[in-house]
């Protein structure tokens, strides 16, 4: 059991959803339980490949086979393993498998009256073992097109997942506007890619980067591609002008929010540039490009979080706000940072978003966090985690993302700018002060009155949360070298001449230590205290706080030109099709041949004397004709 | 001599002809061409064909005449004299002349071998035994078409009565 | 001068077009079948004086006058029975108005 | 050649015949046995298909295979000649699997079903005849055959609409998408003709022309080139080409659903597969001269298509338009003059075939239900019809080119070439497929996802007939998605030669 079985990992969430899908009805409760053995052998099969990887000494493996040739491209359906898809396995893996656990408590709701599964509970768990298995593809792809191929999938089984409850018109919006917006963002994909082929002949990712690194490529196609490219990427981790589906993504269920929103899909887009960031290497204003759009993503999730009452939505602005800084690193060329933050992130944010279930669940649904309020004396256990999660990606000292947080730090800080430096220290601040209002909010101050029943959940969803706190207290240490030939997460990520190991600057970790503690502190007395300034503070800034909750009138405006233009086009281009090319074309043919009839009618006055004529003449003219011709 | 006789005969059945065409009352034009028909058989004796002429005289002279005399009197139409020509007669003119011109024009041009005047008319029963062996078949045709001409013309001027006037089909 | 075909190919000719004038241009039914017969009698004069000209053994051209002549009867026998019926129904003969055939 | 190999294209051509002369002679009441004798011949019309498709060597056989000929017309040099090359094989597999999924479906026809099977089974017919003749004769004969049956199956069987401000008789639809074929298929019986003429090898026989093309002297610059540009438009107008296309929407909306269903998944394939076969193999520098301008209207097709269907109401109005768009991709193909743009075409043409009769499938299936296939009246249809919304999610899927379905594998080929040849109609052409994402989800969202107006409470999910229908139709969809190989191979020989042809 080698690197070679890589390819179980994905098959069983494969076999999983061809079966619970065609043959669900028959199986006991609707086969859920199938998906979740599918994925936790899935994460079994992961630790013997890790083991072999290792022992294999880390670098990169690839496993080729033919999946189909037409004309002179052959496609392949390999695998690459090198560190990048062991640490996305690893974390893809374990996320999903708790999440899908914890699913078997958080989708039983009282359905008229008694506690049981959502009467499709086949088809949810069906589609989360797809989308398991799409997202393991998409990891280990080793061509641009198997990768486009699970790129969809996983967008398709978002779709799903996100308009599960059709019955509800928003959720059924939601999903459309989910896979429209990555659809538009994919199209861009699909481009870029097919430059990069039309250029190097080949879909294999090692070819493509070896003939655009010794420059086969022309620098113009190698930035086309990668903006195009980097489109695709925005479209999935919701970036700034493509990022607006996220926030309404929410409608789905919350362990798909907690797997999909924030630990994987979202996370596909970071995946994408790091996996193919020696082609941004070539292309200096792409990658320039992206950590533009990194920063500002990062600044408007922050600000968008800060002021949003509905506790999911402010997780989700807060991905966002993580991914734009993991953008803003790859921007700078911090592949490690990167990677290990979005470790780190994956790991904290599925946490918070499954404690926000649980809250959700024993609140009825109840996601309003101005309705909640002291619930650490009702549910500890996930009190506790909240808390924990919402520290650790303020970046405070011992947990989890400060570490990945100062390695950003740290890689923006050597090849940026000074302004995105300052701009990222601004971000961290306020990500700090929107996850201790979140707290506050939610566990702190008294509890209310009709807050008096609510219970901690059960086992099998509290579980999950103690794994993943847990986990986000000691991930950061893999940061340090920890010996057994294992020398810090740098040195393991970036294997080969220049990896980089963990040296620790004690300038700027101070820095961060400071701003995070600072912000999480100020935070909570702001929130403790001074209540009545918060009141007022949003009087004063009335403007900036209508224009936040309004989401920058983002959405109002992509809303608009959906309607005025897109469907003013589409209904425009139909009626000049119907009243233009058919009526007055096909239509307007016919009737000039009848106009001609019409006219050539008249002709037959009935009279004999004109007919006579008519022969006359006509005999007159032949007879003139001949005799023209003949002298 | 023969050229005069011509002269005579064609010019009279010219300028009768002339009559038929342009004169304003129908029944004049039915004597008009009585005399057309004759100066026609003259001509024809002119040309050696004695028979020919007498039938001419005999048929056209006779029955076609009669006939129509019999029809204008029928058809009343003697007694208003009716606008001869309608309003596009100066185009049938051109028409005419044009074609005359042309005609004219072929026959003089016209270089054929044949030989001249001279007095060698055929006897009758040349003609008759022409007419009954090698042309028999039209000639049987030739009673056929009057036959049906005849039943045709008693069936339609006969039926025409009991119907009355009924609508105009149009 | 002598008497030649051209004279009564001419004469015919004019005769012919003399009636063509007659058809075209009179206005009653009953005139224009008798502008008929005037070309019906010009092409029998082409047809005699052509076998008159040309070897006078041949009977052909007589012959075929004949047969002119009978069919000539023959149509001016049904002519006049439609004109007949044609003054019962429409009252008229005058071809100006007769345009049951108008498309 | 054993003997099922040798007679296996001419059976693809009598049986239909075969059975519509049994019909004939069933009493007409007889609706089911008429049902059972149609099917079966279908379904037998199928097997023989894939045989054929499986009886094709791929690597190393001859150019057209399986051939059959019989002598017709010695003077003329016409012969009932038979033979599939590279191209023609998917395209006798297509009108197999779309042909009995559409006589299966067909079995919903109550009102005298006798003449509907007896018309269809011409139809198909006409359609087998078209791919398989290789006498240019006998391809014009059965390229009518396919098509006048039409205007009877809409004209009787069709169903007449009322939209808000314009309504479409059955009739109208009719006579329109017939008169504009026909019209167009004169065009291109002057090319035969002027083919047969300018050849003058004194036979019909594509293999006699094409060793005729590249003799000196005959088939000039000038003649081939305003030949090609009367075949594509001959040909363009039944394939849905642009400014021809208003046919499409209107017929499909006024045809019954397997008529849909044969015309939009096979009858529109005849077009794309004349461009080919006379165009490409018989006119090479006419392609050449012409390609841009087919390239031009096949991206105008894709994008005018689906703009235009992201506005319909109506559920067939969509895919008719849908169809448009589609086909503006076998034109770019086609237009790329490369091996991957070509094979993409051919397989683009396979699985739109299907796509669209799965569709029409589910959509027959909703207007037998509930009358009536306006989107804004429609609403909520999941709940009560589960199997239907999953084929028409399915089918959607697969026209909006999701990897994993057949339409993305010939769509990349398609864009793959394009991209070698004309980037920027190539992104064009990307763009299509957005918006077709688009209008695709609107639809599924408005008609099947939402909650359920109380219209609809006692409408069924689909009966068995539609069920096995349906999945005839999705496991190519699938297949192909999937391991496209078996198909690609197959097309290889046909394109190399033919480009070896358009190369020379």
């Amino acid at each position: 059991m080698g690197i070679e079985e890589a390819w179980l990992i994905p098959t069983y969430g494969f076999i999983a959803f061809g079966v619970i899908a065609l043959f669900g009805r028959y199986l006991p409760s609707q086969g859920k339980h199938l998906s979740i053995i599918a994925i936790v052998a899935a994460f079994v099969t992961f630790w013997p490949v890790l083991f072999d990887f290792v022992s294999k000494g880390v670098g990169e493996y690839h496993v080729p086979r033919v999946w189909f040739s037409a004309g002179d491209i052959s496609v392949g359906s390999g695998m690459i393993i090198d560190p990048l898809t062991i640490v996305m396995l690893a974390l893809v893996t374990l996320v999903a498998s708790l999440v899908q656990i914890y699913s078997l408590g958080y989708m039983r709701h009282s359905h008229k009256g008694h506690i049981a599964d959502d009467p499709r509970i086949g088809w949810y768990f069906a589609v989360h073992s797809l989308f398991t298995a799409a997202m393991l593809t998409l990891v280990l792809a080793d061509n641009l097109l198997l990768l486009y191929l699970a790129w969809e999938l996983v967008g398709l089984c978002s779709y799903f997942l996100i308009g599960f409850w059709w019955e509800r018109k928003s959720a059924v919006n939601a999903s459309k506007k989910a896979f429209i917006t990555t659809r538009v963002g994919d199209v861009g994909l699909l481009i870029g890619i097919l430059i990069l082929v039309a250029e190097t002949g080949t879909f294999d990712i090692s070819d493509i980067i070896y003939a655009v690194v010794n420059g086969d490529v022309s620098e113009g196609k190698t930035t086309l591609a990668a903006f195009m490219i980097f489109l695709g990427a925005m479209g999935k981790s919701a970036q700034f002008p493509l990022h607006v589906w996220l926030p309404d993504a929410m409608e789905g269920p919350t362990p798909v929010s907690a797997l999909i929103h924030a630990a994987t899909m979202v996370t596909a887009g970071v995946f994408l540039v790091a996996r193919l960031l020696p082609i941004y290497e070539m292309a200096e204003s792409a990658q320039m490009f992206i950590a533009i759009i990194g920063i500002v993503t990062a600044l408007m999730g922050a600000t968008l979080a800060l002021v949003v009452t509905d506790l999911k939505r402010m997780l989700a602005y807060s991905t966002m706000s993580h991914l734009g800084f993991m953008m803003l690193t790859l921007g700078a060329g911090g592949f490690t940072a990167a990677a290990f933050h979005l470790l780190m992130h994956g790991v904290s944010k599925a946490m918070l978003f499954l404690s926000a279930g649980s809250i959700m669940h024993a609140m009825n649904d109840e996601t309003d966090m101005n309705k909640m309020g002291g619930l650490r004396h009702r549910m500890p256990i996930t009190g506790a985690a909240f808390t924990i999660g919402a520290l650790s990606l303020s970046g405070i000292a011992p947990l989890a993302a400060f570490w990945s947080k100062d390695e950003m730090l740290l890689a923006i800080q050597d090849r940026l700018s000074p302004v995105f430096v300052v701009l990222f220290l601004v971000a961290v601040v306020l990500s700090a002060l929107y996850m201790s209002r979140a707290t506050y909010l939610v566990f702190f101050g008294p509890l209310k009155v009709e807050n008096r029943r609510v219970h901690e959940s059960p086992a099998l969803m509290s579980m999950p949360l103690v794994v993943l706190a847990v986990l986000s207290v000691f991930a950061g240490f893999i940061a340090l070298p920890l010996g057994g030939g294992y020398e810090g997460i740098g040195r393991f990520l970036f294997y080969g001449e220049h990896g980089h190991d963990f040296e620790f600057q004690p300038l700027w970790t101070v820095v961060s230590i400071v701003l995070a503690t600072g912000g999480f502190g100020f935070g909570i007395w702001l929130y403790k205290s001074k209540r009545t300034t918060v009141d007022n503070l949003r009087v004063r800034f009335e403007g900036v706080h209508r224009v936040l909750i309004n989401r920058y009138y983002m959405d109002t405006a992509y809303q608009w030109i959906v309607d005025r233009v897109v469907l003013a086009l589409g209904r425009s281009v139909a009626l000049f099709d119907r009243t233009i090319v058919n009526d007055r074309g096909v239509n307007g043919a016919g009737l000039t041949v009848l106009g001609m009839g019409k006219r050539l009618r008249s002709h037959v006055t009935g009279l004999f004397a004109d007919y006579g004529l008519a022969m006359g003449s006509g005999v007159v003219a032949i007879a003139l004709y001949v005799w023209l011709r003949s002298v | 001599m023969g050229l005069i006789l011509f002269y005579i005969l064609g010019g009279l059945t010219l300028v009768a002809a002339l009559g038929v065409v342009t004169t304003r009352n129908i029944v004049y034009g039915a004597l008009f061409l009585l005399v057309a028909m004759s100066g026609v058989a003259g001509l024809f004796v002119l040309l050696f064909a004695e028979f020919l002429a007498l039938v001419q005289l005999l048929i056209y002279g006779g029955a076609i005449i009669i006939v129509i005399l019999f029809a204008l009197m029928l058809t009343r139409t003697t007694d208003f004299s009716v606008a001869t020509e309608h309003r596009r007669w100066p185009m049938a003119a051109v028409i005419s002349l044009a074609l005359f011109g042309l005609l004219a024009g072929a026959a003089i041009g016209d270089s054929g071998d044949y030989n001249t005047y001279q007095r060698s008319g055929i006897s009758i029963e040349e003609l008759g035994k022409g007419l009954f062996e090698n042309w028999a078949v039209p000639f049987e045709i030739a009673s056929i078409v009057l036959l049906v001409a005849l039943i045709g013309a008693i069936v339609i001027g006969r039926s025409g009565e009991e119907e009355g006037g009924e609508g105009d089909q149009g | 001068m002598i008497l030649e075909l051209a004279h009564f190919q001419i004469l015919a000719a004019a005769l012919f077009c003399l009636g063509l004038y007659g058809v075209l241009a009179r206005r009653s039914a009953v005139m224009v079948l008798m502008a008929v017969e005037l070309m019906l009698n010009a092409v029998n004069i082409n047809l005699v004086a052509f076998s008159a000209f040309r070897d006078i053994s041949i009977v052909t051209g007589q012959v075929i006058a004949i047969f002119v002549i009978t069919v000539a009867a023959a149509e001016i026998g049904l002519a006049l029975a439609v004109i007949m019926r044609l003054y019962r129904r429409r009252g008229t003969v005058n071809v100006d108005e007769i345009d049951w055939m108008k498309g | 050649m054993n003997y099922a190999e040798r007679h296996v294209l001419e059976t693809l051509i009598y049986l239909p015949m075969l059975a519509a002369l049994v019909l004939v002679f069933v009493p007409r009441p007889q609706k089911t046995v008429i049902r059972w004798i149609s099917i079966g011949s279908a379904i037998a019309l199928l097997v023989m298909s894939v045989y054929a498709f499986l009886a094709f060597d791929y690597d190393g056989g001859a150019r057209f295979q399986l051939q059959r000929s019989y002598p017709w017309l010695e003077i003329l040099g016409i012969e009932f000649a038979m033979g599939i090359d590279g191209i023609a094989a998917p395209m006798v597999l297509l009108t197999g699997i779309v042909s009995a999924a559409g006589a299966i479906v067909a079995a919903n026809i109550q009102r005298d079903n006798k003449d509907y099977y007896i018309l269809l089974f011409l139809l198909i017919a006409g359609v087998y005849g078209t791919f398989v003749s290789m006498d240019l004769f006998f391809f014009f004969f059965f390229y009518e055959l396919a098509i006048v049956p039409m205007y009877l199956l809409i004209g009787i069987w069709g169903s007449s609409s009322k939209f808000k401000d314009f309504d479409r008789p059955k009739e109208y639809g009719a006579l329109k998408l017939v008169m504009m074929i026909v019209a167009a298929s004169l065009l291109i019986w002057i090319v035969i003709i002027g083919i047969y003429a300018e050849a003058a090898a004194g036979s019909f026989n594509i293999e006699i022309i094409m060793a005729q093309v590249n003799a000196p002297g005959r088939f000039s610059e000038t003649f081939q080139s305003v030949m090609f540009l009367m075949t594509m438009v001959g040909f363009g107008v039944l394939a849905g080409m642009w400014p021809f296309h208003t046919w499409s929407p209107d017929g499909h909306v006024a045809a019954p659903t397997s008529v849909s269903m044969l015309h939009a998944g096979v009858l529109m394939k005849l077009g794309g597969f004349g461009i080919i076969r006379i165009g490409m193999m018989l006119l090479p520098e006419g392609m050449q001269q012409w390609a841009l301008l087919l390239f031009i209207i096949g991206t105008i097709n894709v994008i005018y298509g689906a703009v235009s269907a992201l506005a319909q109401h109506d559920l067939k109005y969509v895919i008719g338009y849908s169809s448009v768009s589609h086909m503006g991709y076998v034109f770019m193909g086609i237009a790329t003059m490369t091996s991957v743009g070509l094979t993409g075409a051919t397989l683009q043409m396979f699985a739109h075939g299907i796509m669209t009769a799965l569709f029409f499938t589910v959509v027959g299936g909703i207007y037998e239900r509930t009358h009536t296939r306006d989107t804004l009246v429609l609403n909520g249809l999941a709940s009560k019809m589960k199997w239907g919304t999953a084929f028409f999610v399915i089918a959607g899927l697969a026209s909006l080119g999701l990897p994993g379905l057949a339409g993305f594998v010939a769509e990349l080929l398609v864009f793959i070439g394009a991209f070698r040849t004309e980037p920027i109609l190539g992104a064009l052409g990307v763009l299509g497929a957005a918006i077709t994402a688009v209008y695709i989800l609107r639809l599924i969202g408005r008609t099947f996802y939402g909650e359920r107006d109380k219209k609809w409470d006692n409408i069924t999910d689909l009966t068995s007939r539609e069920f096995i229908a349906a999945t005839i139709l999705v496991l190519p969809l699938f297949y192909i998605g999937l391991y496209p190989q078996p198909l690609l191979r197959v097309i290889r020989p046909g394109v190399d030669a033919i480009l070896a042809g358009l190369g020379a």
